[in-house]
């Protein structure tokens, strides 16, 4: 290693890149490279136009060959978008990668920036800082660690099963892990999906059956992943299997132990139909359920509670028994090499506004609720029925309930817009009852969906743009008696309106998971202000996390319709196969590492690794960093209070070198 | 041959490092055969002129105590480092700037209005400020003038060797005076003492956790003292990690934590700074409201971490500078 | 328990009867009202429309006044006072030029106000310091049989409020059942009653006082409860015109504290009750006790 | 209400000044505070319309007769000078200034104070009314502050 070159051996080629109008506009290029001639050790100082560009990067070459040159800086823009690049032409130019230092000139000058000279100054001082850094760059080696091939898929909604089938499809082995007891997620309780109005049990059921029967699929319902270790092809993943009291092996989901329970009628909320039909405490999920297992709700059933029961079901399932209520919560351990995250959405709770008066007035619904009226395999039959029976003649919806308010939730949910005129067609077509939309914008960005729009329109609904005020039950006129009366302006017509209405649908919008947070902190993701997981890039790595190879698809990372949370499936999924397939990831080498002859063993470093990477050597007693867990972070550096712990790439010299530089005026 | 020439001298000192060289006790006798004391004003009586009449580098080694403080005390490390080959800074004071360093919390101004001026202890009569310049019985006599900043030896002169302690062991000392006389001294610059931490060397060392996560700072008299238990997973301040050993761990063994005296690390900039980094990060509250109420443990955070090395911090920029700017126009 | 006790300009006149049947309810509970000396009208509404520092200024010095006696919290039982103090201590607290002029204006008057005093509604000291335990147990006359709509008005659960939910508050609610009373789903129990509207713009006014009227009546309430002064005289005074504009509505409203004095089996005569426009028929007969 | 408290906020932001401050909408707003603690945009409406309306008695642009900046001037100058409101007494002091006529059509409701011992004909007011006088005027230092004489 060329660690050991004295001052008098170091050949420094800085540049500086115009980035077009990007940083040229604001700094003065040709002034910075001018300046930074006269330091220590530069041999080429140059201006470039477009350094990242394939001549820019000729430069470098040339230049390294011509004036062998040691050392290269560049000054340009984020290192996140081009660091990648000119190592590579470094490297090109026959020297070690890590003899470069980038200096980020536009989004930490040039953009925030709008006093020229001032702005100059500023580049100046950053590009001596790094060119007086670069002089005790080290030679350094990236290492390589391998890749499991396995993967985990963490929920089963349309994106968790898009996602396992595509990498199982390609041949890799997926884990899919379920929290219900059925995968389907949202989409198995659709009746139709916008705009093409397609049944959505159609398109979803056949994928659902091609999870069970893939062989590269183990399906884990009715479970959690309880702890993730380890790092980029190398997780160690506990799940816990919650009990279901129905050994999955034996049952064939005949369900004649339900047939058989010694409740007769259902009695208790059906989570599938949103509590708008009841179910015994032993139920599957709903008819098209994977996998087609029985499940026993240890609240409600007499013999998980009592243990006094007569156990008709056990009975009813004789030949199989297949019903084990002895059946306990498991952990299982399994060992993959990328994770994807499609933990999905919830829907926001309306009754956190009171004034819409749902579950106050029983004819104020969700929109999830008129969804399960809709359909034919639902707890009316496909009828839209008030509670009392009578079929509503006149229906309103309420848009944005929840979304687009900073009381509650200032995103837009993208989806109620079009899921809700999808729902006023289908409510047309059912009853031919008046509708109403209550709307502050129709966003309907989506291919096909500015027609469905018009199409909507053209079908008589009626559209009124106004946030509504209130839903009540007071009449001002003998027309409002019996009725529910929305009060809302009309902002075109510029008047406040009162229109009564038999029932009313609220658009509820999507909200993070209730437990986002503790689900973040598992997989080592961050979140936006708002709870939604936060990709690495929203441009450029939108399925990406800061964690490498945890994944995220679907609504977990912000409000989306099935399209879009396909497409992101498909495209974690794929994003996870180019690291299986290429079987090794390269590590950075800015790791910490432990001096050990300086170490005294004092400990303060071990609980502050974020990635549990140090340890205390039993026999030495003295810590030792896994940079293989390493990520750089620098914590345990800045906390060594012996300062024994040092880390590649920010070693003191070179920090101090950098302040130096920064702080010293031209 | 005659034997080496050895000096010792005292500036902004509490006294305490001449004390350890007379605690080498009859051990003295052993360096008495290798050198020869020269100048010694503390114990026997020398003049500054035997000094200024000696050749420059006639002096083998000298080794100076105390921070600099005073123009008189400036004048005489010149003056020493000159007719020395060797230069020691001898004990924390001199090599760090020690617990008189902790007055640069404090500008030069503020510190005479309260000592002459302020202080409750002061009789009415009493409260007039020493001039510098005076005539008494036909001399004009001329006092020290203080600097605007106490200073670490090696601020004010090249220093070649350290050897760190309030005061230093006598084991320490010995050991150094031998280095130095060996055929093969360390090289100039070197701290005659461990360069790993005093955990390294603490008895309690394996009873320390893993994981301390301090629920809150406690001060030596407030609690029962575990003698066996690492002080810091009993919630005491112990400098120990972020601090020089070679002590032999002298006050954990009396079941006192360390305060830090034989400094930082050679890797290590700023003592205090790296102390309050390290045991920051181990408070298990995690909120402002819950890291505040833990370090509320801590009432002196400064004479804590910064007890021994404040001249030396990066802290004291501003203020040494302004002391450089006073020199420089004396 | 003792309280520092703003009574407001309405007490004194057309609200007496809040007045009349607080003092004692109170008393009865254990709690001592200790009224403010020299205090000054609060500003209301109207002052603010005028000038805000100024109104301001007139809020502080009842607050540094209420300072002075040393009491832990100030109770005010009329809703604009209570917002109208609740809101000085919001400006005092985020405008640094309200502030300014507010302080230069006390200090001249030799006052000081810190901005620490809670300032709380009658409401907020029974549900949550007497306790609906300690209130049930001095129930001699339960409301047994009487429907009561319980109608909050706007400024006491807007914006300011703390102890209660701004759409749907309860503790009235919750407080009249403690009685025995019947409370009546009654939605519109923070629609605004029309306020000063009611004198100045009736057309716009009596409208909204019509409505919350007609609703009581319809959901089969024999009685309004009210916590403000205003809403009680706009709900009760108006019968003529309404009836004349829209037909009758005829429903007593009564403070809250009145239908608390009368389950504590204090004198109708000494509650005020007779101060009502309308008034409220005697109590039913109690069903025989099983 | 000619404007909408929407289109008044639109009016504002689009600088149409006269046609806010003319504006009987604004004096509509009877304090409840419902929109601002309705509104999704966080906006304080009610503050909004408290500053049009100081705005508007300020520049002295609002209908004649017009009874609600009367009640609020009224308001004023006697807080001003007693330190307290005396109901009936500011109601007819409004009624004489804005129209009498409508002394004549609320008697029945005028004997009904009286009858019920609610119509007060005595003035409330405070003992030290100088020292509150005295912090009311403290701030004329600010030319755009209004006087009592002003606001009369």
């Amino acid at each position: 290693m060329k660690t050991n070159l004295t001052n008098g051996d170091i050949r420094i080629g800085f540049y500086i890149c115009h980035c077009g109008h990007n940083i040229g506009g604001v700094v003065d290029c040709t002034a910075v490279a001018h300046e930074i001639t006269g330091l220590p050790g530069v041999v080429v100082s140059r201006d470039y136009k477009y350094m990242c560009s394939d001549p820019g990067q000729e430069l470098i070459r040339n230049d390294i060959r011509e004036h062998a040159l040691n050392r290269i800086v560049v000054a340009s823009c984020s290192p996140l978008l081009h660091e990648h690049t000119f190592r590579n032409a470094v490297e090109a130019g026959g020297l070690n990668r890590y003899f470069f230092q980038m200096v980020n000139i536009r989004e930490h000058d040039s953009w925030v920036h709008t006093d020229h000279a001032k702005a100059t100054t500023k580049a100046v001082a950053l590009a001596r800082a790094a060119v007086l850094r670069v002089r005790f760059h080290r030679a350094l080696e990236t290492t390589r660690v391998a890749i499991h091939p396995d993967v985990l898929v963490v929920g089963g909604g349309i994106s968790g099963i898009h996602a396992a089938l595509t990498l199982a499809n390609a041949g890799k082995k997926v884990y899919l892990v379920e929290r219900d007891p059925s995968i389907g997620g949202h989409m198995a309780k659709f009746d139709k999906t916008f705009p093409t109005l397609d049944c959505a049990a159609c398109i979803l059921t056949p994928k659902m059956s091609a999870v069970r029967a893939n062989k590269n699929i183990k399906l884990w319902t009715y479970s959690e992943v309880a702890k993730v270790d380890g790092y980029v092809g190398n997780y160690t993943v506990t799940v816990r299997r919650k009990p279901r009291y129905v050994n999955e092996e034996l049952c064939i989901g005949c369900q004649e132990c339900i047939e058989a329970c010694v409740f007769k009628e259902g009695k208790y909320p059906d989570e599938f139909n949103v509590g708008l039909s009841k179910r015994k405490p032993i139920y599957i999920p709903f008819p098209q359920a994977v996998p087609q297992v029985v499940v026993i709700d240890p609240e409600r059933c007499l013999q998980l509670k009592s243990g006094r029961c007569k156990k008709t079901c056990v009975e009813a399932c004789a030949d199989r028994q297949a019903i084990d209520f002895t059946q306990k919560e498991e952990m299982a351990e399994i060992k993959v090499g990328n994770i994807i995250v499609a933990t999905g959405f919830k829907l926001f709770d309306a009754k956190r506004i009171p004034q819409y008066g749902y579950g106050l007035y029983p004819n104020v619904v969700t929109s999830i609720e008129l969804e399960r009226l809709v359909t034919s395999s639902g707890p009316t039959g496909g009828e839209i029925i008030m509670r009392d029976g009578r079929t509503p003649q006149s229906v309103a919806f309420v848009l944005c309930v929840g979304s687009r308010d900073f009381r509650t939730n200032r995103w837009c949910s993208r989806t109620c817009c079009m899921h809700s005129m999808k729902l006023a067609q289908l409510v047309r077509e059912h009853t031919g009852a008046d509708v109403t939309v209550f709307y502050l914008d129709i966003r309907a960005p989506g291919k096909g969906c500015e027609e469905f729009y018009d199409k909507s329109l053209k079908d008589g609904i009626q559209f009124v743009r106004g946030r509504v005020a209130e839903v009540t039950d007071w009449a001002l006129t003998p027309e409002e008696e019996g009725k529910l009366v929305i009060r809302a302006e009309d902002t075109l017509a510029g008047v406040v309106r009162r229109i009564p209405v038999d029932m009313i649908v609220l658009a509820v919008g999507m909200e993070p998971q209730a437990d986002s947070q503790a689900v973040r902190r598992l997989f080592n993701m961050s979140c936006g202000s708002e709870g939604w997981f936060l990709e690495k890039h929203p441009k450029l790595a939108p399925v990406s996390t800061f964690t490498d190879g945890v994944f995220i698809a679907g609504c977990c990372q912000g409000p989306k319709d099935i399209p879009d949370s396909i497409a992101q499936a498909g495209a974690a999924a794929a994003e996870a196969m180019a690291l299986i397939d290429r079987g090794y990831i390269e590590q950075e080498p800015n790791t910490a590492y432990v001096v050990e002859e300086d170490c005294s063993g004092c400990k303060s470093c071990l609980p502050l690794c974020p990635y549990t990477a140090i340890t205390l050597d039993g026999t030495t007693q003295k810590a030792t960093i896994n940079a293989a867990l390493c990520k750089g972070c620098g914590t345990c550096v800045a906390a060594c209070p012996s300062g024994s712990i040092r880390q590649h790439l920010f070693e003191d010299d070179e920090i101090f070198s950098e302040i130096e530089g920064v702080l010293t005026h031209a | 041959m005659s034997k080496p020439k050895i000096a010792f001298y005292w500036c902004a000192a509490c006294g305490g490092c001449e004390e350890a060289v007379v605690d080498l006790a009859e051990d003295i006798l052993g360096v008495l055969d290798a050198v020869d004391i020269v100048f010694w004003p503390v114990a026997m009586d020398f003049k500054k002129s035997d000094i200024t009449a000696l050749p420059d580098g006639a002096l083998f080694a000298t080794l100076l105590n105390g921070a600099i403080r005073s123009s008189e005390q400036e004048e005489m490390a010149q003056l020493l480092r000159r007719k020395s080959q060797h230069l020691i800074a001898y004990g924390a004071c001199a090599c760090h700037g020690g617990v008189p360093g902790l007055a640069n919390q404090f500008s030069r101004e503020q510190l005479l209005r309260f000592v002459y001026e302020e202080a409750p202890t002061l009789g009415e009569d009493g409260r007039s400020r020493p001039q510098l310049e005076s005539e008494a019985n036909g001399h004009e006599l001329e006092l020290p003038r203080l600097h605007q900043a106490v200073r670490a030896l090696d601020q004010v002169v090249p220093v070649d060797y350290y050897v760190p302690g309030c005061p230093p062991t006598p084991k320490l000392t010995q050991e150094a005076l031998a280095m130095l006389l060996s055929s093969n001294p360390p090289p100039r610059g070197s701290v005659l003492a461990p360069d790993t931490a005093l955990c390294d060397e603490c008895p309690r060392k394996s009873s320390k956790p893993s994981d301390l996560s301090f629920a809150g700072f406690r001060r030596p008299h407030e609690i029962l003292l575990d003698p066996e238990k690492c002080l810091l997973a009993q919630g005491v301040v112990c400098c120990g990690p972020g601090t020089r050993g070679g002590c032999g761990a002298l006050c954990v063994g009396g079941n006192m934590p360390c305060s830090g005296c034989f400094g930082p690390t050679s890797r290590v900039r700023d003592q205090g700074a790296k102390l309050l980094s390290s045991l920051c990060a181990n408070i298990a509250a995690k909120d402002e409201a819950g890291i505040n109420l833990a370090l509320d443990g801590i009432p002196d955070p400064l004479g804590t971490f910064y007890r021994y090395a404040l001249p030396h911090s990066i802290l004291q920029r501003n203020v040494s500078q302004a002391a450089r700017a006073e020199t420089l126009s004396l | 328990m003792k309280y520092a006790y703003f009574p407001g300009c309405s007490l004194k006149g057309l609200g007496r009867a809040y007045e009349e049947s607080l003092l004692p309810v109170m008393e009865k509970l254990g709690v001592e009202l200790v009224e403010l000396n020299d205090w000054n009208c609060c500003g209301a509404t109207a002052y603010m429309s005028v000038d805000e520092t100024k109104a301001c200024i007139l809020a502080a010095r009842n607050l540094a006044i209420a300072e002075k006696t040393g009491s832990r919290d100030l109770v005010t039982p009329c809703s604009a006072c209570y917002l109208v103090l609740n809101k000085t201590k919001h400006y005092l607290k985020d405008s640094p030029e309200i502030r300014g002029s507010v302080q230069r204006a006390l200090e001249g008057a030799g006052l000081r106000y810190s901005g620490e005093m809670p300032v709380r509604h009658p409401l907020d000291i029974l549900v949550h310091d007497v306790g609906l335990d300690v209130i049930r147990e001095k129930v001699v006359r339960p409301l047994t049989g009487l429907k009561v709509a319980p109608y909050y008005g706007c400024q006491v659960v807007r914006p300011y409020a703390t102890f209660d939910d701004a759409w749907n508050p309860t503790t009235m609610d919750r407080l009249l059942a403690t009685l025995g009373a019947e409370v009546v789903p009654y939605p519109l129990k923070t629609k605004c009653c029309g306020g000063s509207l009611t004198g100045t713009l009736p057309d716009t006014g009596l409208r909204l006082t019509y409505i919350l009227l007609k609703e009581a009546v319809r959901r089969g309430a024999d009685v309004i409860a009210t916590i403000c002064p205003l809403c009680q005289f706009n709900l009760d005074a108006y019968h003529d015109q309404l009836t004349r504009q829209w037909g009758p509505v005829p429903i007593p409203t009564v403070y809250f504290t009145q239908l608390m004095g009368l389950a504590f089996g204090l004198p109708e005569s000494q509650l005020g009750l007779r101060r009502n426009f309308v008034r409220m028929k005697p109590l039913p007969a109690l069903p025989a006790r099983a | 209400m000619e404007h909408s408290p929407r289109q008044i906020m639109a009016l504002v932001r689009a600088d149409f000044k006269d046609e806010v401050l003319r504006s009987r909408s604004i004096w509509l707003c009877a304090s409840c505070y419902a929109c601002t603690v309705e509104c999704p945009r966080e906006i304080r409406i009610t503050d909004i319309m408290y500053a049009l309306k100081q705005r508007a008695i300020l520049e002295g642009i609002y209908p004649k007769r017009f009874p609600i900046p009367i009640l609020a001037k009224e308001f004023f100058k006697m807080v001003h000078s007693k330190g307290r409101i005396t109901e009936t007494l500011l109601v007819m002091r409004l009624f004489l200034r804005a129209n009498w006529r409508a002394v004549l059509s609320s008697w029945r409701q005028g004997i009904g104070l009286i009858r019920t011992g609610r119509f007060v004909l005595r003035h409330e007011r405070i003992e030290n009314r100088a020292q509150l006088a005295g912090m009311l005027d403290s701030d004329l230092h600010d030319e755009r502050r209004i006087t009592p004489k002003e606001a009369a």
